[in-house]
C-alpha cells in the first residue's frame, strides 16, 4: 500500500465570537477605514431584512429569503471583488447585491413579484438571483470561461447554501472550472440549514470545503461570522483567480438565525434555544466589539448608523410602493429579441382581455 | 368521514398505504420531521419512522435515481419534488430509466414508483414555484400522469397511483390544496386510474379540463348555465394514458368543445385532445375546437400571474365562440 | 458548390461562423480532437484552436449550464450533446435558465446559445441513442426548435440559429447524416427561422412532417403520384414557434391533412399542429386529421426499430383514409 | 489556520506487470484453486469480445464496447460478489456480468439490439446494463437502501468509467448512500479514456479515488490490472458493506485497449505507439506468469483453455444467432404490467402493419 495523494483542509478566524482578535490581522483589517464600510453594509443589511420581513407580512412582497446573520459572508466577498467582476447569486445573497451596487428598491421589486426587479441598473451584467438550487454554479464556471477566453481579468463569484452541496450542478461545475482553470470563487453559504434539514444530515463530511478535493480545487474553511476573515479568504482567492490561478472553494461557517423564508416556521424542526445560543456568534456584534476595541466606534456613530440604515430602507421601500404594476404586455415584450409572429395573435389577446377582466376572475 | 382540504387528502392517503403495505416508503426534501414545505407529509416520519420516510439532502436526481433502486427491489417509493419546477434534474432518470426497466427487462423488473409534485401558479410563490410542466411526462411511454382536482379524488387517485405496479407521475395543484374542503373517507379505497371523471352534465357545450383550472372552468360552466349554456365539465384526471372515450362520447353529444389548461399553449396537453378530436370527432363537431391555455410565455412572477392563468371570462368567451360556429 | 451531406454540411455553417464571428464557440464532448462522435465538428479544433473548440468533461449538465454562462457574456455557443438519449441531465438549465433569461433580467441579459443534438432512430444504434424529443423543447417559451431535413436546409437554418440572439435547440437526424449529398454554396447564407418550407406542390391532401420523416413522406407522395394523387409536402423546419400560416394556406387548398413524425404519438408535436387545425381550419377540413408517428411505446432497440418509424405504407394508408373522409 | 481535515489516498497492487508479487499475497491469493478461476473468466471474456467485434463487423450484432485489458476489474469485484448481492453495471460490464451468471448469449441478444437479453435468466435481480453515463450510480444506492431497509443482509455493487465521474450523478449518489450508510460498492474503471477524452482532460484530480472524499467515502486506488488486487479490495469493501459499515469506492486503474466500441476508431485522437505500450500492463500475461511462476499453470493447460473458451464462445453465438427475431407486439408486452385500453388500437394497428408491410419499407 503506497500514499498517492494528501489533502488537508484549513480553517480561517481573525475574530473570535466577542470580536477579539486571534490571531495578526491581515493588512486591510488594519486599518478602521476599510472596515466600517463593511460594518455598514451588514448594518444595511440587517435592517433591510427586518423591513422587507415586515413587508411579507403585510402582504407588500411575497415569499422573502433573509440574510440574518450571514450578512457578513455576502458583504465580505463583494467588497473583495471589482466592478467589472460578475456575481452569480443565489436567492439568499442581497447582501452581495447591495455591496454590488444592486439597488435595495430592486430588490424589493423582485421579491414584490416583479422582473423589473432583476433589469439592476448598476452591475449590468451580474446574473439574476437563482431560485433552482445549485444551477447558478454552472452558470458562474460559463461566466469565468468567457473571462478567461477574450483574456479579460474578471472573476466569477458565486454563492451556495450547505444544501446546494447536495446538487450534481456543484461538482460538475467545479471540475469543468478547476479543467479549465477558470477565474472562479464558489462561496458556500454553510448557514448549518437547508430548510428543515440540518448539516449534519445533508452530508457526513467534517467539512463543506473538502468537497473541493473532487475537482482537485482549493478548498478552504472560514469563520463566515467574522468578516475579516471572509473577505481576507475572497481576496486572496480572487487575486489567485485574476492571476490565472484558477478557481478555489470557500466554506464560510455561519448560522440562519432566522427562518428559512418567511413561509417557513423553524420551529417546526429545530430547537429555538439551540438558535438562541448562535446569536452570540452573529457577525455584526462582533465586527462592533472590535471596532469599538479598537476606538473606532461608538454609541453616537451607533446611532447615527442605525438612523441612516433606516432612512435609506424607508426611502427604498417607499420608491418601491410608488412603482405602478406591470401590464400584461411585459409577459411578451422580453420573451425573444422580438416577439415572433406567430405569437402576435397571443400577445393581442392577452392585452384585450387584461383590458377588460383584467385577468382577474378566477373561480 | 372527515372534511379534508386537498393536501390532507394526500396525507391520508399516504398514511393509509404506508399502514397497510412495509414495502411503502416516502422520501424528498423536507419531508420526514418537517412534514412538508406545504405539510403533505406531515406526521409520517413520527408514525413511520425515518427509514420509511426519508428526509434526503437536497439533490433531485438522486431522488429519483435512488427511488428507481428502491422501487426495482420493490419497495414501492412516494418521492416528492418540492415543486415541480425542480423536476428537471430528475427528467432523465424519470425519461431514461423509470418508464422503461420493466421494458429493457422483458418485465424481469419493474418500477412502481410515484412522484409527487406540487405543481401550478396562483399562490405568489416565487420564481420557478408556478410550473405546469405535465405536458413534458404525458409524452413518456411506460409512466401514468395524473393530476387531481379535489380533496376526495386526490386521496382516490393517489391511493390508485401507489398501487399501481408501473411508474406515476403524480402532480398537485398548489392552488387547490387548502382552497375547499370535502368529506373523504379515508376508507383506503382507490378510484381507478386510465378515466376521465365527468363532474358535470350538459348538452350544447363540452368543457374538458384537469388539476386547478378546474375551479375556472366549473365557475364558467356555472356562468353559462345562468345564461341558458349547458355546459358539460370533464375532469381529465389521468392525462396518460388517456381517456379519449369519453371526452369523445360527450363531444359527439355536445359537438362543441373548449380545452383549459394552466400550461403554455404550444405542446400543451390540450393539443393532444384537440388532435384526437380532430382525427376521431371532426364529423360531430360543429365549431372549432378551442383552447385555453396559458399563453406561450414564461410564467411571470406572481404580480402577473394571474394575467397568466386563463380566466373565467377566457373561457366564456371560447364557449361562445364555439356557439357562434354553430 | 460543394456536395455536401447533411453532417458535412453542419460542419461547415461551424466552420463559417467561426471564421466570421470569434464570440462563437463550440464545446461538448469528443468534438475536438476527435470532430465529434458523427464527425460534425471534424477539423474546426485543428482551425479555431482548443480554446474555441472545447472538449469538455462527461457532464451535459455542466455542458448547457456553463454555457448559458458563457451565453449571458456575449459569447455564442454552440453546445453539441452527443445523442439527444443524453440532453435530460441538461432540461433543468434548458427550461429553467435558457428560455428565461432575457425575460427575467427584462432584456438587460441574453441567451445566444445553440443546443445541438443527434436525434432519431433508423441507424441500428445502442439503447437511448434514437430518441425523438422535439416535444420536449417545443412546449418551452422563449427557445427555437429547428429540425433540419437536408443538407441545404441544415446549413442554412444552423448559421441562422447561430446568429438568433435567442436559444435555438437544434435537433440533427442522424439517420439523413450520410443519406444523402446536396449542392451545398458554403457561402454563409442563412436561411429564414419560423417558417415552413413547401417541398412539393400538390392539391389533394397536404402532408407535414419535419426531419428524417420527410424522407418517408417524400417517398409517399411520389407513391400516391404514381396513382394519380397530388400531395403537397410541408417541411415544418421550426417548430417553435410554428409557422401555422403555411400549413392553414395548404390545408385550406387541399381539405385534407397527415402529420408525420417519428416521436411518440402522444403528446407529439404533431398534436398541436392538429390542433390548429381543429380551431383554425375546421370549416375547410374535409376529413379527418391524421398522425402517423411511432407508437406510444420506448423506441426499441435496433431489430425492431424499423417497426417503430413510420413506413411509407402507414403514411399511404393514412392518405388514402383522409381520401375515404370525403 | 487550524488544520480540521486531512485524507490520504492509498494505492495497492500485489502483482506487477510482469506478474511478480510486490508484496505478500493477501490470504484467498495463495491458493492458484482461487485465482484459476478468475484466470479462466478473464480469458473467456476477451474471447468473448474477440468474437463479439468480429460479429458487429459481419453486422451480426449492433455497437459493441469491448472490455479489452480490463478484465481484471470486473471479474475481481463479482467474484466477491454473493448471488444475492445486486450488480448494476454500465455497458462495459460484461466481464461482472458473465461472473454473475448472466450468459454470453443473453449479453449477444442485448449488443444484437433485443430487448431479451437483459431478461437475464440467472441474476434475476441483477440491473440491465446502463447506456446513459452515470445514472447506475444512483440506481445502485436506492438498491442498497431497500437491502438496508429490509434488513437483507446484501450488497449492492456498480460500475463506472472515468469519464463518468465528472457526472453530478456520481456524487449526488454516492453522498445520499454515505448519509444512509447504504451497503453499496462503486467501482471506477479508470482505463485512461472517456472515447477520446484522456484521463487527464477529464479532471485535474491526481487520483480519482479521491473523489470519494466529497461524500465522505472511503476511496481507495488499485491498481485495476491486478485481479488480486481488485479482488482484494472489493471484498474488503463488501464485507464492510455488508457489516453496515457503508459505501466505498475503489478507483482500479487500468487502459482501454481497444476503440471505445466498435463504432470508435481511437486512432483518430490516440497514438497506437501508447496503446502498445500498455500492453505489457495487461491483466491476463500478469496473473499468468505468477500462475505459471508458483507452477500452477502451463503451456497445455492454457491451450485446452484456449480452446474451451473458443467453444463455449462458438455455442453462445450458435445459440444467439438460432433465436427468431422479435415480433412487433414485443413494443407493446412489457410497456406497463398491463396494457392501458387508450393503447388497444395502436397495439392493433401496429401488428396490422407488420403482418402487411413487415414495417419494411422506408423512403
Ligand atoms: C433544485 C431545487 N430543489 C429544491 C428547492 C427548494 N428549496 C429552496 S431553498 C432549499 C434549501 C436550500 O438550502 P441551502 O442550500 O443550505 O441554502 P439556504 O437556503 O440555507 O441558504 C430548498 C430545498 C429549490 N429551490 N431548488
Ligand atoms: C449521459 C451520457 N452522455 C454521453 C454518452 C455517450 N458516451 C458513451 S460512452 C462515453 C464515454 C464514457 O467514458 P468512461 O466513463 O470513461 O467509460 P468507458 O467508456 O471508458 O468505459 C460517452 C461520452 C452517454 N452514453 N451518456
Ligand atoms: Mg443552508
Ligand atoms: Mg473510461
Amino acid at each position: 500500500m503506497t500514499t498517492v495523494a494528501r489533502f488537508e483542509v484549513e480553517f480561517t478566524r481573525f475574530l473570535n465570537a466577542e470580536g477579539e482578535a486571534t490571531q495578526e490581522l491581515p493588512p486591510f483589517a488594519l486599518d478602521p477605514a476599510n472596515l466600517i464600510p463593511l460594518y455598514r453594509a451588514m448594518q444595511l443589511t440587517r435592517a433591510f431584512d427586518t423591513k422587507a420581513i415586515a413587508l411579507q407580512r403585510t402582504g407588500k412582497i411575497g415569499t422573502f429569503a433573509s440574510a440574518l446573520g450571514q450578512e457578513a459572508i455576502g458583504i465580505g466577498v463583494a467588497s473583495a471583488m471589482r466592478k467589472e467582476d460578475v456575481l452569480v447569486p443565489s436567492y439568499r445573497d442581497h447582501a452581495a447585491q447591495f455591496v454590488r451596487g444592486v439597488t435595495m428598491t430592486e430588490s424589493l421589486l423582485y421579491w414584490g413579484g416583479d422582473e423589473r426587479g432583476s433589469n439592476f441598473a448598476v452591475p449590468r451584467e451580474d446574473f439574476p438571483s437563482c431560485v433552482p438550487i445549485g444551477n447558478q454554479v454552472c452558470h458562474a464556471a460559463g461566466v469565468a470561461y468567457a473571462f478567461k477566453l477574450r483574456k479579460e481579468a474578471r472573476v466569477a463569484a458565486c454563492f451556495l447554501g450547505d444544501g446546494a452541496t447536495s446538487k450534481g450542478d456543484f461538482y460538475e461545475a467545479l471540475n469543468f472550472a478547476a479543467v479549465w482553470r477558470a477565474p472562479l470563487l464558489v462561496v458556500i453559504n454553510n448557514n448549518q440549514w437547508a430548510i428543515s434539514v440540518p448539516r449534519e444530515h445533508q452530508t457526513i463530511t467534517p467539512t463543506l470545503a473538502q468537497k473541493a478535493i473532487a475537482a482537485g480545487v482549493e478548498g478552504v474553511q472560514v469563520d463566515g461570522n467574522d468578516v475579516i476573515a471572509v473577505h481576507d479568504a475572497a481576496r486572496r482567492a480572487i487575486d489567485k483567480a485574476r492571476a490565472g490561478g484558477g478557481p478555489t472553494l470557500i466554506e464560510a461557517i455561519s448560522y440562519r438565525l432566522g427562518d428559512h423564508t418567511t413561509a417557513d416556521d423553524a420551529t417546526r424542526y429545530r430547537d429555538p434555544d439551540v438558535v438562541q445560543q448562535q446569536w452570540a456568534n452573529e457577525p455584526i456584534r462582533r465586527l462592533r466589539n472590535h471596532l469599538a476595541r479598537i476606538g473606532a466606534w461608538d454609541q453616537e456613530k451607533e446611532e447615527r448608523l442605525q438612523k441612516e440604515c433606516a432612512d435609506q430602507v424607508a426611502a427604498a421601500v417607499d420608491a418601491y410602493l410608488a412603482i405602478p404594476p406591470p401590464t400584461a404586455a411585459a409577459m411578451f415584450d422580453h420573451l425573444y429579441a422580438e416577439l415572433p409572429t406567430a405569437m402576435k395573435e397571443q400577445f393581442d389577446a392577452a392585452q384585450w382581455f387584461a383590458s377588460h377582466d383584467g385577468g382577474s376572475s378566477h373561480g | 368521514m372527515a372534511e379534508l382540504n386537498l393536501v390532507e387528502a394526500i396525507n391520508r392517503a399516504q398514511a393509509w398505504e404506508m399502514d397497510h403495505d412495509p414495502s411503502v416508503v416516502v422520501l424528498g426534501e423536507d419531508v420526514g420531521v418537517n412534514g412538508g414545505v406545504f405539510r403533505a407529509t406531515v406526521g409520517l416520519q413520527e408514525r413511520f419512522g425515518p427509514e420509511r420516510v426519508i428526509d434526503t439532502p437536497l439533490a433531485e436526481t438522486a431522488i429519483i435515481g435512488t427511488a428507481i433502486g428502491m422501487a426495482a427491489m420493490g419497495l414501492k417509493p412516494v418521492a416528492e419534488i418540492q415543486f415541480s419546477g425542480f423536476i428537471y434534474p430528475a427528467m432523465d432518470h424519470i425519461w431514461n430509466h423509470a418508464g422503461r426497466l420493466r421494458n429493457r427487462t422483458r418485465g424481469r423488473l419493474s418500477c412502481p414508483l410515484v412522484v409527487r409534485s406540487p405543481c401550478g401558479a396562483g399562490i405568489h410563490a416565487p420564481e420557478h414555484h408556478s410550473e405546469s410542466p405535465e405536458a413534458l411526462f404525458a409524452h413518456l411511454p411506460g409512466v401514468r400522469v395524473v393530476i387531481p382536482s379535489s380533496p376526495s379524488r386526490a386521496y382516490g387517485l393517489l391511493l390508485a397511483a401507489i398501487r399501481n405496479p408501473d411508474p406515476v407521475i403524480f402532480l398537485e395543484p398548489t392552488r387547490l390544496y387548502r382552497l375547499f374542503k370535502q368529506e373523504v373517507a379515508d376508507d383506503g379505497e382507490a378510484l381507478p386510474l386510465d378515466v376521465c371523471f365527468t363532474l358535470r352534465a350538459g348538452s350544447d357545450v363540452t368543457l374538458v379540463s384537469w388539476g386547478a383550472m378546474l375551479n375556472e372552468t366549473q365557475a364558467a360552466a356555472e356562468a353559462l348555465a345562468q345564461e341558458g349554456i349547458m355546459a358539460e365539465v370533464i375532469d381529465v384526471a389521468t392525462l396518460k394514458p388517456l381517456d379519449m372515450t369519453t371526452i369523445l362520447e360527450s363531444v359527439t353529444r355536445t359537438g362543441r368543445c373548449v380545452i383549459v389548461h394552466e400550461a403554455m399553449r404550444t405542446g400543451g396537453f390540450g393539443a393532444e385532445i384537440a388532435a384526437n378530436l380532430a382525427e376521431h370527432g371532426l364529423y360531430s363537431l360543429l365549431a372549432p375546437v378551442q383552447r385555453v391555455t396559458a399563453w406561450d410565455v414564461v410564467v411571470p412572477l406572481s404580480r402577473l400571474e394571474y394575467q397568466y392563468l386563463p380566466s373565467v371570462e377566457r373561457i366564456v368567451a371560447a364557449v361562445m365562440k364555439t356557439l357562434e360556429g354553430a
